[in-house]
């Protein structure tokens, strides 16, 4: 059976040269970095090699990255961090309603600690107003955290338009650029923001490694504590292997990252165009042009995401949903409820995530299998009768 | 996939008795497309007896594959029979479901129900109304 | 040059078979645990084959296992989510004196939270007094933290007889395990503990991954917040490659337990019975028998650390010290100074962790190049030189 | 190994000038081993100009490092040239030391400057006493 793998937005594969890279340091130079002989000094110089090589990713000074074990890790470090060095400052803090849970759960627990949230709403596509995290920013507002690009539904925000914004306002702006960072261009620079997360299995990368780039002179508060690597910033052995393959992600991101939008644009459009035309009462969500090159997703009306997962799979295709079957929390998808899609629609999302290794051929396979999975849940499916005896009728 | 046994997958992928009912005897509607997911059960009665059950069901694999052998396990059962058919009875025939999937089975087994209440109805007898579940998203 | 590697206690070398167990996540198998599909079914059993290995070397019931990223991770996680879920019942924690920083700061963090701190002392083997952790624990004492053993001086803590003291409180019992566990034979029903902290660098496993292990039924703050993973109590992509290697290591680990130690204490017992024997004003430190397979500790009297590191390094070992100029924050170790070693000898504290990976030779070689180091140093030192000069005044 | 330049790896591999000068004229000590690091330097001085200077360390690389380059530096030199060897002349000459080992070079020049202060006060000028480093230990 053919096997094609589209959910690169939940982790992308590891790449053979960033296998290869991490491998001696799996290997002999196991060494870590705090110790004071060969073998620490071999692993000591490889993460700051590697350090480089992500600063230079992001336009960035090396010593303004700190490598995390996951984009979890760079969000709630940032968000609780930064919150807690500025709480003298005031206590509210300004996120859009289509963060990741990671940025909106360290939220929620902060505001046990008396912070409060303003969120910002998003449109129909996913996308923020400057003019509304303007109207968001009280004199107390400390923290601005709106993401760089959303992995559900792939819009990208105006993240250099909100940072004018918040610069006005004297808050640190933090930007969760874990779907972002190596797949499209992102300068720490042009952005304006003061900190920003990424994480590598999300181009290429290996897991289990993120990292927060913070500007220089930024306070935040250390998350994980205890010994004194990362600047005494973040505590616990450097995860050397996976430091090494995250710099050698950022290396290749950095080099390839022209012709992978190229590719991946190309084949997504390919999908983005085939895909509603081919299967009627489907559209796709997000941005229709400020979207993540490899991101096509969109809702199947009257059927439900796990089982076109379910039928997909059967059939070799890897894909995801934002449907409430598919979560643990029994949940729709907090990004697609926000940009107004009715709860019955969001259980119909589906995900294709491309990435690097996917070609034409997958999406014409997608393309092809598809419809029928579509028609089979449809003829099985309640809704589907109701609207068609309705149409009828209407006839 | 979800970790579902053998026989939900059986289930899911060749569901059993799907379709309507055009002259049903009795029809019944569980659940709710905005909590996603919704059943609706057809019976024909034939001697006190589920002579044919029809489904249709939008919703995830185990809610599909409940319909499915609900369905199957009513079929030919007199209605007091048939009435035995709980949501626990309905897991475990399907040897067993995740437990953020229990739900599906009760779905099932109340959609049948509630086709066998319209049926008692329609025959002219009393039945309690059943509360229908609430819509916790709105 | 030979070379040898004895800091174990800073990481150890990942084991062949660890690798091989890992590298089928490195590349074909590359999916998340939480996504539907076939790429992510494997990622999920791997993730759970690897809890169940784990839970079997700690006599435990696999959905007490919590992975973390680090032991520092779990040190923190466990002591401010055990005592944050607690705080409605009292805000005091007793830890010893010679914890790692990852639970030493972490409280300290607790402590600017209304959080209060006990610290036990130790003798001067770096042995804690299941009485003296009476004497501490208060009507109030929500969470008593001790460790398993030490790693820096290798003394294991009676953490059943503690446990016994701290269950009459009902105080809730954590140790950090991460120099015990895979070392020597841990058993958290033996123990008698709420929760245990491990790291799989300590034992041929991989960097960047740890565990949490807390008792069915003890309530815990989470630490990462986001998605559901870890059953909603450690949120972030599962670094699958990882926790596969953890797993392997904890199942080589219990198989290979007693014939590690043995091979570990024999050639420890050579080190600490020829390294004394060949160098005037040396001393081990930790207890002489309650120890550590692994290692052996020494101050080495009118020199420091740093010097003897770096000539031992120059002729091909790898060692550590506990010595302040060793320190990022130019301090002595906290562990030495409260065993009530003074300041001044603490300096010239050495530590040699030995590993499955030494031989008897490199002990040998070890005591060979040692003592000409020695005499070199104290050779440049004032100390030693006032020492010999009172000594032969004396005379 | 610490973040050691060439230099340093070579002047505490090959310290100068280790040693003791039984008929120093000035003897300077900084330092105190409690903080993890002390140094006495002798020096012989002739005709206004340092002819011999030799140097004692307990410490860390740097610190030896340190000594033995001051050392090397000050012999031959006046007084009034022995003066100018500041830490941050010093730690130039090594070709740099780690910022968290800074304070080595300090007590380099400060021990050759208390052994010179020494001298001096043997000659009979007055030197005003210098603040000793405090150990912060205790
Ligand atoms: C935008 C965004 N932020 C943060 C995360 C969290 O990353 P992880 O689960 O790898 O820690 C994700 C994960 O997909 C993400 O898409
Ligand atoms: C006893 C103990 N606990 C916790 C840790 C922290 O482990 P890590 O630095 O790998 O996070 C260490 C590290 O050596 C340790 O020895």
């Amino acid at each position: 059976m053919r096997k094609v793998y589209l959910d690169n937005a939940a982790t992308t594969p590891l790449l053979p040269e960033v296998f290869e890279a991490m491998v001696p340091y799996l290997k002999d130079m196991y060494g870590n970095p705090q110790s004071l002989h060969s073998w620490g000094d071999d692993a000591r110089e490889a993460v700051e090699e590697a350090r480089g090589k992500v600063a230079a990713l992001l336009g960035a000074d090396s010593d303004e990255i700190i490598f995390t074990g996951s984009g979890t890790e760079s969000n709630n470090f940032a968000v609780k961090g930064l919150a807690m060095a500025q709480q003298s400052k005031g206590k509210h803090i300004v996120a859009s309603a289509i963060e990741h849970f990671s940025v909106l759960h360290s939220i929620r627990s902060l505001e046990k600690q008396g912070f409060e949230l303003t969120e910002v709403p998003v449109d129909k596509h996913g996308l923020v107003d400057p003019e509304e995290v303007a109207r968001s920013i009280r004199d107390d507002t400390v923290l601005v955290s709106i993401m760089t690009a959303n992995t559900e539904v792939g819009t990208i925000q105006p993240i250099g338009d909100i940072s004018r914004v918040v610069k006005k306002s004297g808050a640190i702006f933090h930007t969760d650029a874990v779907a972002a960072v190596g797949t499209i261009p992102v300068d720490v620079g042009e952005l304006g923001v003061d900190a920003l997360s990424l994480a590598g299995n999300q181009f290429y990368g290996p897991k289990g490694v993120g990292a927060l780039w913070i500007k220089k002179g930024v306070r935040i508060i250390p998350f994980l504590e205890g010994g004194v690597q990362e600047g005494g910033r973040r505590a616990g052995t450097e995860n050397v292997p996976a430091i090494v393959g995250l710099g050698r992600a950022a290396e290749l991101a950095g080099a390839e990252m022209k012709s992978r939008i190229e590719h991946l644009s190309s084949i997504r459009d390919k999908l983005i165009e085939g895909l509603p035309s081919r299967i009627e009462h489907s559209f796709l969500t997000g941005h229709p042009t400020q979207r993540l090159p490899g991101n096509a997703s969109f809702c199947i009306e009257f059927i439900e995401g796990e089982s076109m997962l379910m039928l997909l799979g059967h059939q070799g295709i890897a894909a995801a949903s934002g449907s409430a079957c598919t979560s643990r929390a029994l949940k729709a998808s907090h990004v697609l409820l926000a940009m107004g899609i009715p709860h019955e629609v969001a259980h119909g999302s589906l995900l294709f995530s491309l990435g690097v290794t996917n070609s034409m051929e997958d999406i014409e396979y997608v393309l092809e299998i598809l419809p029928p999975i579509v028609d089979r849940l449809r003829s099985m499916s309640p809704l589907y009768a109701k609207y068609s005896k309705e149409r009828n009728r209407g006839n | 996939m979800p970790a579902y046994s053998e026989k939900v997958m059986d289930h899911f992928m060749n569901p059993r008795n799907v379709g309507e009912i055009e002259d049903a005897d009795g029809i019944g509607e569980e659940g709710n497309p905005v909590c996603g997911d919704m059943m609706t059960f057809y019976i024909k009665v034939n001697d006190n007896r589920l002579s044919d059950v029809k489904f249709k069901t939008f919703g995830c694999g185990a809610a599909i594959a409940v319909s499915s052998i609900v369905s199957e396990m009513a079929i030919g059962k007199t209605i007091e029979e048939a009435r035995k058919i709980t949501p626990s009875v309905v897991a475990k025939e399907l040897g067993g479901l995740p437990k953020n999937k229990y739900h599906c089975s009760n779905l099932g087994a109340q959609a049948l129900n509630l086709a066998i209440d319209d049926y008692q109805r329609k025959q002219g007898m009393k039945v309690k109304p059943r509360k229908r579940r609430k819509n916790d998203h709105e």
